[in-house]
C-alpha cells in the first residue's frame, strides 16, 4: 500500500510541473527569433518520417524557419479539429486535407489560396505536374499545393498469369480482356478479380472513360447540383462487377485496404486496383512477381486517363503574413526536384515536379520496380478534362459513402441500375440540402 | 435411529499442517454430543467432515454402520444450523423452512405441512410471510432451527448456533434446544466454545484442543475427573486453581508454606496440584489443614460469593463460598483444604495421575 | 469433487482461456512477423527476432508516450476515485433536498453520446489555456456517474448501524468517510480503480484533439500513427506496438488480480 | 435510507432544522466537484446538442436558421436512419444478453475451488486490458476471409468460407462477437466479485438439503447476485449502445448500413458530412432512448433485485 502512495505522489508531481512547464514551452518558440509554421498532417507509419526528413532537409537548409510536423490523427480528425481552431492562435500554418475536402475547406473561407503568393512572387507553376495541379485549382486559382499524390493502377500476379496461361507481361486492357483473364484465373483456391470497396475506385473507373460524376462539370463551373454518376459510363463500370461477381470471378474484400492486399498476397485474388502509393510495398511483400497495369476500358472507349488522389496541403487564413510567408517558402521547398525525387521514392507518391523523374535516382530505382513507372506513365498520358480533373462536391465524403453502398448491395444481387439511380438520388438529396444552407449563408 | 461412529478420522489442508489428528468416537443414537474446545481447535472442521462438506483426509465415518466417507452430504441424512444462520436474505421465513424440502419427494400439501408444524413447535407461525432480515436475533435463530428439524433427519448437526445471540437468550435457546432434541428423539452433535453450554446441554462431549481429542464422557465425570490440566482450566468456571508442588514423605507441599498432612497415594515428586474453588472452604477449626492468604477481591454473586486471593507474588486463586460474606479486601484469611479434593497432574505430561493408563470414556 | 468432473472443469477452463487468450496470443505471433508474413496468412513467424520492437521504438517516441499515459491514467484514476467515492458517499449516507433526482442525473451523463460532446469540450478545453497540457488531458473525465453509480451500490452494503455508531461517538460524517467507508470498501476501489487507469489508456480520440506535442501526447496516438491506410501498414510493427501498449495493462490487471483476491479472502474470513 | 433519520432528535425541533440544513449542506458539497464538471463537460455539451438539433447548420457547425422539428422529422422518415435504429437495437440485443451470460459462465467456471484457478481468473479478465482499437485490429484479421483464421477453422470443420464483415447478414453479428469478447474481461471480474461475496454457508447449506446445483443456482446464486447482475446489465447496456470503435475499424458501418449504429451514423454525420444539426438531432434521440431503457430497467430491475 505504501508503494502504492509513493507511485501516486510521484505521479502527482510529474502533473504538476508539467503544468507549470506548459505556459513556458509555448512562449520558447518564437524566443529565437525563427519563425515558426505548425504543419498538421496525417500521415502515419514510415510516412510520418519521410515527412519528418523533408521538414528536417528545410529547417538545415536556412535559420530563419522552423517548420514543425504534427500527426494529427486521420483526415477526418484532422479536418474535425482543423475546423475548431481555425482563426485562433491554436491553427496551425499548414494543413494536410485529403482531396475530397477540397471543396469544403474552400467554402470553409478559413484558408488562404496559395495563388496569392504564386502571383506574388510570379512563381513559375508550369514546372508543376498539371494533371495533379488540376484537381487542386478552381476558376484557375490555385487553392493549396498538392502533396501526396496517387492514382490507381491494377495489380495482379505473375505468377498466376503465367499458370493459367495468359501472358505475365500484358496486363488486361479493356473488360473483356479483364473478365476473360478473371476467368481463366479462377478456380477453387483462386478468384480472378477484386476492386476494394471504396467510392475513389469508381470516381476513376468513370473518369478513365470520359464520364462525369456530377453536373455543373464535375462542379467545377458552378455548384454541383445533381449526381450523374449514374449515366452510361457508370452502368458500365456496375455491370463489369455485377456481372463478374455473379460469374464467381469478382471476389468481395470489404472496405479495408489491408484486407484487400491480404487477399492478393495470400492468392485468393489474382488482379485488383490498388493506389499507386501502395506498389512498393506490395511488390516487396509478396511471394510471387507482381505486375502494374493501366486501369481497364470498357471495350470500344478511348482511354482518358486518371484523376489524382490523395492529399494537398492548405495555409491557414487569419495568421500572421510572416507565418503564412515562411510555410509558402517550405511549399516551395517541398517541391524542388530533389526533395520531390526523395519524395516519390520514399513515400511510393507522385512527384509533383515531373524534373524529378529524370533524376538518377528515381531511374535507378525504376530498373528495380518497373510497376512505379506503369503508374507515373498513366498518369503522363492523362488528358487534362473535367472528367479526369476530379469532381467539387461538398459532400464528397458522403457521397463516396453512398456509392460504397451501391457497390456493396451488387454483391446482394441489387440491379446495376437500380443501385446507381438509389445512390444518386440519395446523393442529390444531400447535395440539395448543402447547396440550401449555402444559398442562405 | 442410527449410530455414528468416527474411526482414526484425520483432517489436514497442506501435508504438514495437520487440523484434526486421528478422532475415534462413537455417537450413541438419540445423544446429546456436544463438540467444546477453544477457537481453531478443529471442532468445526470435524463437524464439517462429519456433513460432508469438506473431505476426509484419512480415517473412516460410518453413519448408521455404513461407510460414508464418500457419501453426499444430502445422503447422509442429516440437517445442520450454521453459526450465522446461513438465512437465505431474498426468501420468506416459510420458503427458508421449506427449501430443499422438494428434494426429499413430498407433495406439496405435505411440505406446507411439515413446514406449519416446524413453525408451529418454535413459536414462528406470525412470522411466516417475513424476509429474514425483519426478524430479531432469536427469531433467526428459531428459522434455521426450523429448517434443520422440517427435514426430519434423524442427526441434526449445530455449529455454535447460538453465538450471536445474548446472554439471555442463550440461557432460554440452550433449553429449548435440549427440550426440542429430546421431544424428537434425534441425535445431536453440537459444537461450541462455551464450556458452559457444553455441561448444560450435553450427554456426554468431547473436549478438544489443537486437533487432539482430551477427554469424552459425561459431563459431570469430567468436572470431577479431568484428564489433564487443560481440561481442568478449560471446564469450570471460575476455572481450576492450580500450583507446582511436590509431595514428600508422604506430605503434599504448596508453595506458599502450606504442607497438607497425610496422603494415601504412594505418590512422590513433582507435580501440579489443582483444586477447585468451591473446595477451598472457609477454615471453621485449627486441626483442619488450612492455607492463609490476603483477599485481593471480592465478588458477590447474591447465591454464592467469589473470593480472589494472592497465593503466592505470582498466583492468585479463587475460592466460592455459599452465601454472602462481605470480607474486606486486604483481610487475611484461612481456608481449609481436604487432600481427597486435591488433584494431581503429572509435572511432565499433565496428565491426571488418578486417570494414567485407565481408558476414558 | 470427483476427478471426473475435476478433469471436465479444467478441460473447459482450458478450452475457454484458449479461446479468450487467442487473439492477444495471435497479436503476440503478428508482432514478429516480418513484411508480408501477416498478409500471407500465417500463423507462426518465421523467426523470432525483436526487429519490429526494436522498429517500434524507432517510429514513435514510445516510452515518452508510455510515460505520458502512466501519468495521464493514473491522475485521472486517481481523480476518478476521489470524486466519485466522495459523490457515492453524498449519495449513500447523506441527506438532502433532490438527491434521488441529482442521481438519476448522474446516471443519465452515461447515456450521453461522446459524439455530441467532444467538440464543444474541446472548445473549453481551448478558452481554459489547457491545451496540449495535463489538466486539459484529464481533470474533463474526474467526475464519472460509471464510477458513483458502483461505489453507491457498493457503500449501500455497509451496515447502516456502523454510521449510526460512528455518530453516537461524536466522529464526523468525513472522519466516517476515511476511516470506515473507504476501508471497508478497498475491494470495489480497487476494481473501480483498474478499471479506471485501462479506459484512461485506451483513451485516443480526445488525446488527439487536445494535445499538439509529443511532450504530452499518448500510447494510443502512438499506435494509430504506426499503421497507414493506403500504404501497406507494417502490421508487425503496429502489433509489436500493440504489445508494447497493452502490457503495462495486462500486468496491472495480473496484479491487481491477486489483489482483489486478497481483500475478496480478507473481506470472507472476517 | 429512511433509517438515516435516525439521528435525528424528535425532542428538540429547534436543533433538528438545523441539523438538516447542515447535512443537506454537506451532502451538496459531496456531490459538488462531480457535478460541476458534469455541467461543464457533460451538460453544458449536451444542452448545446439539443439547441443544434433544432437548427439547420453550415458544414462548420455553426448554426444558420431555426428549423424546429424538421431535423427529427427528416431522420424518423428517413430508411437510413431507420435502418440504424434497427441495428443498434439488434447490436444491443446480440451483446448484452450473451455477453452477461458468456461472462457469468466464466465466472461461475471461475468461481470452484481448483487449483491454479488464479491464473485462469487472469486469462478471463485480460480482455479488461485490450484498447479497442487494438482489439478490434487482431478481430480483423481473425475475420479476414482470405487469411484469417476464422474461416480455417470453419474448413477445418468441413463448411464453406465465410464472409463475416462483407456480408450485410452477418457483418452485425460478427462485430458484436468481438465486442462480447471485448467487454468479458471486465463484466466477468465484476460477476466474480459478486459471486465470492456470496457466503459460502448458503451454498452449504444446499448441499446438505441436497437440492440440484441448477436448483441453488436458480434460488441462491442468482437472487444473491441480483445486484451485481442489475448493475452489470445496466452498464454493458449503455456501453453497447454506444460502440464505436471495432465498428470504426471493422465494417465503417457497411456493408450496406447493416452495422450502421446510431453512435456511429452521428460520427459520421457531425465528422465526416459535416451535417451537425442532423447528427445532433441523432445524439438527442440516442440520449432520450437510453435513457428511457434505463428509467425502465431501474423501476423494473431495483424491485427484483435484493439487497441484502
Amino acid at each position: 500500500m505504501k508503494k502504492l502512495w509513493v507511485v501516486s505522489i510521484l505521479c502527482m508531481l510529474i502533473f504538476m510541473t508539467a503544468c507549470s512547464n506548459d505556459s513556458a514551452n509555448t512562449e520558447e518558440a518564437s524566443e529565437d527569433g525563427k519563425t515558426e509554421v505548425i504543419f498538421w498532417h496525417s500521415m502515419s507509419g514510415e510516412l510520418e518520417h519521410v515527412v519528418q526528413e523533408v521538414a528536417d532537409g528545410f529547417n538545415a537548409e536556412q535559420d530563419e524557419i522552423t517548420v514543425t510536423p504534427v500527426f494529427q490523427g486521420t483526415y477526418e480528425e484532422a479536418i474535425t479539429k482543423f475546423n475548431t481552431v481555425a482563426g485562433t492562435e491554436d491553427a496551425p500554418a499548414i494543413m494536410q486535407t485529403f482531396e475530397v475536402g477540397t471543396k469544403y475547406m474552400i467554402d470553409s473561407g478559413k484558408i488562404q489560396p496559395v495563388q496569392k503568393f504564386i502571383d506574388d512572387e510570379g512563381y513559375d507553376m508550369n514546372q508543376w505536374e498539371k494533371n495533379i495541379t488540376n484537381y487542386y485549382s478552381v476558376d484557375d486559382t490555385q487553392y493549396s499545393m498538392p502533396f501526396n499524390s496517387s492514382t490507381p493502377v491494377l495489380i495482379y500476379n505473375k505468377d498466376a498469369f503465367k499458370e493459367a496461361g495468359l501472358d505475365p507481361e500484358k496486363a488486361p486492357e479493356t473488360y473483356s480482356e479483364l473478365k476473360e483473364a478473371a476467368k481463366k484465373l479462377t478456380n477453387d483456391d483462386q478468384v480472378g478479380f477484386s476492386i476494394l470497396n471504396y467510392g475513389w475506385f469508381i470516381e476513376e473507373l468513370i473518369a478513365v472513360q470520359g464520364g462525369l460524376f456530377v453536373d455543373n462539370d464535375n462542379g467545377r463551373t458552378g455548384n454541383a447540383e445533381k449526381a450523374v454518376f449514374n449515366g452510361e459510363e457508370g452502368l458500365k463500370v456496375f455491370e463489369l462487377i455485377s456481372e463478374m461477381h455473379k460469374e464467381g470471378t469478382f471476389y468481395n474484400t470489404g472496405q479495408n485496404w489491408d484486407d484487400i492486399r491480404a487477399a492478393f498476397q495470400s492468392g485468393k485474388i489474382a488482379m485488383y486496383l490498388d493506389s499507386s502509393a501502395g506498389i512498393r510495398a506490395t511488390v516487396d511483400n509478396a511471394p510471387f512477381e507482381v505486375g502494374a497495369g493501366y486501369l481497364p476500358v470498357p471495350d470500344g472507349v478511348d482511354r482518358q486517363g486518371v484523376i489524382i488522389g490523395g492529399a494537398s496541403l492548405w495555409m491557414a487564413k487569419d495568421i500572421d503574413e510572416e507565418k503564412q510567408r515562411a510555410a509558402w517558402e517550405f511549399m516551395k521547398y517541398v517541391t524542388t526536384p530533389d526533395v520531390q525525387a526523395q519524395w516519390h521514392l520514399k513515400s511510393g507518391y507522385f512527384s509533383i515536379n515531373p524534373a524529378a523523374y529524370d533524376l538518377p535516382v528515381v531511374q535507378e530505382e525504376w530498373e528495380k520496380y518497373p510497376q512505379l513507372k506503369v503508374t507515373v506513365d498513366q498518369l503522363k498520358n492523362t488528358i487534362p478534362s473535367e472528367a479526369t480533373q476530379g469532381a467539387l462536391i461538398s459532400v464528397f465524403p458522403e457521397a463516396r459513402q453512398k456509392v460504397v453502398s451501391a457497390m456493396e448491395s451488387l454483391y446482394q444481387g441489387v440491379e446495376p441500375k437500380e443501385a446507381l439511380d438509389r445512390a444518386a438520388a440519395e446523393i442529390d438529396q444531400s447535395l440539395e440540402a448543402a447547396n440550401r444552407k449555402n444559398g442562405s449563408q | 435411529m442410527r449410530a455414528l461412529e468416527l474411526k482414526q478420522m484425520r483432517k489436514s489442508y497442506q501435508a504438514d499442517i495437520e487440523v484434526l489428528k486421528g478422532i475415534d468416537i462413537v455417537i450413541e443414537p438419540g445423544e446429546f454430543f456436544v463438540l467444546v474446545g477453544p477457537s481453531g481447535c478443529g471442532k468445526s472442521t470435524l463437524l464439517r467432515m462429519i456433513a460432508g462438506l469438506e473431505e476426509i483426509s484419512s480415517g473412516e465415518l460410518y453413519i448408521g454402520g455404513a461407510y460414508a466417507n464418500k457419501l453426499k452430504p444430502s445422503k447422509r441424512e442429516l440437517s445442520m444450523v450454521f453459526q450465522n444462520y446461513a438465512l437465505f436474505p431474498h426468501m420468506t421465513v416459510e420458503q427458508n423452512i421449506a427449501f430443499g424440502l422438494h428434494v426429499k419427494k413430498l407433495t406439496k400439501v405435505e411440505q406446507s405441512q411439515r413446514c406449519k408444524e416446524a413453525a408451529e413447535m418454535l413459536g414462528l407461525t406470525p412470522y411466516l410471510k417475513r424476509k429474514p432480515r425483519e426478524l430479531s436475533g432469536g427469531q433467526r435463530q428459531r428459522v434455521a432451527l426450523a429448517r434443520a428439524i422440517v427435514t426430519q433427519d434423524p442427526i441434526c448437526l449445530m455449529d455454535e448456533p447460538l453465538s450471536n445471540l445474548d446472554a439471555k437468550l442463550r440461557t432460554k435457546m440452550r433449553s429449548e434446544i435440549r427440550q426440542l432434541q429430546r421431544k424428537l428423539g434425534i441425535t445431536m452433535i453440537y459444537v461450541t466454545h462455551d464450556q458452559t453450554e457444553a455441561m448444560t446441554m450435553a450427554d456426554r462431549m468431547m473436549i478438544l484442543n489443537q486437533g487432539e481429542v482430551q477427554q469424552v464422557g459425561k459431563p459431570l465425570d469430567i468436572y470431577n475427573h479431568p484428564a489433564n490440566t487443560f481440561v481442568a482450566s478449560f471446564i469450570g468456571a471460575p476455572p481450576m486453581n492450580m500450583v507446582n508442588g511436590y509431595i514428600q514423605n508422604g506430605n503434599v507441599h504448596l508453595p506458599c508454606d502450606t504442607t497438607l498432612p497425610q496422603i494415601h497415594h504412594n505418590l512422590t515428586g513433582e507435580f501440579t496440584i489443582g483444586i477447585r474453588p468451591e473446595h477451598l472452604v472457609r477454615a471453621t477449626n485449627t486441626d483442619e489443614a488450612t492455607l492463609q492468604a490476603i483477599v485481593t477481591n471480592v465478588e458477590m454473586l447474591g447465591t454464592e460469593t467469589l473470593i480472589n486471593f494472592q497465593l503466592t507474588d505470582k498466583l492468585q486463586w479463587t475460592a466460592r463460598w455459599q452465601g454472602q460474606h462481605a470480607i474486606p479486601l486486604g483481610e487475611k484469611v484461612s481456608f481449609a483444604i481436604k487432600t481427597e479434593d486435591l488433584v494431581f497432574f503429572d509435572d511432565q505430561t499433565k496428565q491426571n495421575t488418578f486417570l494414567e493408563g485407565v481408558e476414558v470414556i | 469433487m470427483t476427478i471426473g468432473k475435476k478433469i471436465l472443469l479444467y478441460l473447459v477452463l482450458i478450452l475457454s482461456g484458449f479461446i479468450m487468450f487467442f487473439p492477444i496470443v495471435y497479436a503476440f505471433m503478428i508482432s514478429f512477423m516480418q513484411g508480408g508474413e501477416v498478409l500471407q496468412g500465417k500463423l507462426i513467424p518465421e523467426n523470432f527476432t525483436l526487429t519490429n520492437y526494436l522498429n517500434a521504438f524507432e517510429k514513435v517516441p514510445l516510452l515518452r508516450y508510455l510515460i505520458n499515459s502512466l501519468v495521464v491514467s493514473t491522475v485521472i484514476m486517481l481523480g476518478q476515485l476521489l470524486l466519485c467515492s466522495l459523490a457515492a458517499f453524498a449519495f449513500v449516507f447523506t441527506k438532502f433536498k433532490g438527491k434521488n433526482l441529482l442521481f438519476m442525473l448522474f446516471i443519465s451523463t452515461m447515456m450521453i453520446p461522446w459524439e455530441a460532446t467532444m467538440v464543444p469540450n474541446f472548445q473549453t478545453i481551448q478558452s481554459l489555456g489547457w491545451l496540449n497540457s495535463f489538466p486539459g488531458l484529464t481533470i474533463p473525465f474526474f467526475a464519472m456517474a460509471f464510477g458513483t453509480f458502483l461505489l453507491r451500490q457498493q457503500f449501500k452494503t455497509i451496515p447502516i448501524e456502523l454510521y449510526e455508531a460512528s455518530q453516537v461517538s461524536g466522529v464526523s460524517r468525513f472522519k466516517f468517510f476515511l476511516t470506515v467507508v473507504l476501508p471497508i470498501s478497498k475491494t470495489s476501489l480497487i476494481t473501480l480503480g483498474i478499471y479506471c487507469f485501462l479506459t484512461a489508456w485506451n483513451m485516443y480520440l480526445w488525446p488527439l484533439l487536445v494535445t499538439n506535442d509529443e511532450k504530452v501526447r499518448t500510447v494510443q496516438i502512438g499506435l494509430k500513427q504506426m499503421q497507414t491506410q493506403e500504404i501497406a501498414s507494417e502490421w508487425g510493427v503496429v502489433m509489436a506496438g500493440v504489445m508494447l501498449v497493452i502490457l503495462p495493462t495486462l500486468l496491472l490487471i495480473f496484479v491487481g488480480q491477486k489483489r482483489l483476491q486478497e481483500g475478496l479472502t480478507r473481506g470472507a474470513i472476517k | 435510507m429512511s433509517s438515516l433519520n435516525m439521528n435525528v432528535d424528535p425532542k428538540r425541533p429547534t436543533l433538528r432544522k438545523n441539523r438538516f440544513s447542515l447535512a443537506s449542506f454537506e451532502g451538496w458539497l459531496y456531490v459538488l466537484p462531480s457535478f460541476i464538471l458534469f455541467i461543464i463537460f457533460l451538460f453544458y455539451p449536451m444542452v448545446r446538442t439539443v439547441y443544434l438539433s433544432f437548427f439547420y447548420t453550415d458544414t462548420q457547425g455553426k448554426p444558420l436558421s431555426f428549423a424546429g422539428w424538421e431535423n427529427f422529422t427528416t431522420l424518423l422518415s428517413s430508411t437510413s436512419f431507420l435502418t440504424s435504429a434497427k441495428a443498434t437495437f439488434l447490436f444491443v440485443l446480440y451483446t448484452v444478453p450473451v455477453g452477461v451470460i458468456l461472462a457469468l459462465a466464466l465466472a461461475l467456471l471461475a468461481n470452484q475451488k481448483l487449483k491454479g484457478i488464479g491464473f485462469f481468473r487472469t486469462i478471463f479478465s485480460s480482455t479488461m486490458g485490450m484498447s479497442v482499437a487494438a482489439s478490434s485490429v487482431i478481430w480483423m484479421f481473425i475475420y479476414n476471409p482470405s487469411i484469417g483464421i476464422a474461416n480455417k477453422i470453419l474448413n477445418v470443420f468441413g463448411f464453406a468460407d465465410m464472409h463475416f464483415l462483407l456480408d450485410p447478414n452477418t457483418a452485425l453479428l460478427s462485430v458484436a462477437i468481438a465486442t462480447i469478447w471485448m467487454n468479458t474481461g471486465f463484466t466477468f471480474l465484476i460477476l466474480l466479485g459478486g459471486l465470492q461475496n456470496i457466503d459460502s454457508q448458503l451454498y452449504e447449506s444446499a448441499r446438505i438439503a441436497g437440492v440440484s446445483s441448477s436448483y441453488s443456482f436458480r434460488k441462491i446464486t442468482l437472487p444473491m447476485l441480483s445486484p451485481t447482475l442489475f448493475f452489470v446489465l445496466t452498464v454493458t447496456m449503455i456501453n453497447s449502445f454506444q460502440s464505436f470503435g471495432q465498428i470504426d475499424i471493422l465494417t465503417k458501418g457497411g456493408p450496406i448500413d447493416s452495422t450502421n449504429v446510431i453512435v456511429y451514423s452521428i460520427y459520421k454525420d457531425a465528422f465526416i458530412n459535416y451535417n451537425i444539426g442532423s447528427a445532433s438531432a441523432q445524439a438527442v434521440l440516442l440520449f432520450l432512448c437510453v435513457f428511457i431503457l434505463t428509467v425502465i430497467q431501474f423501476k423494473l430491475g431495483e424491485r427484483k433485485v435484493h439487497y441484502q
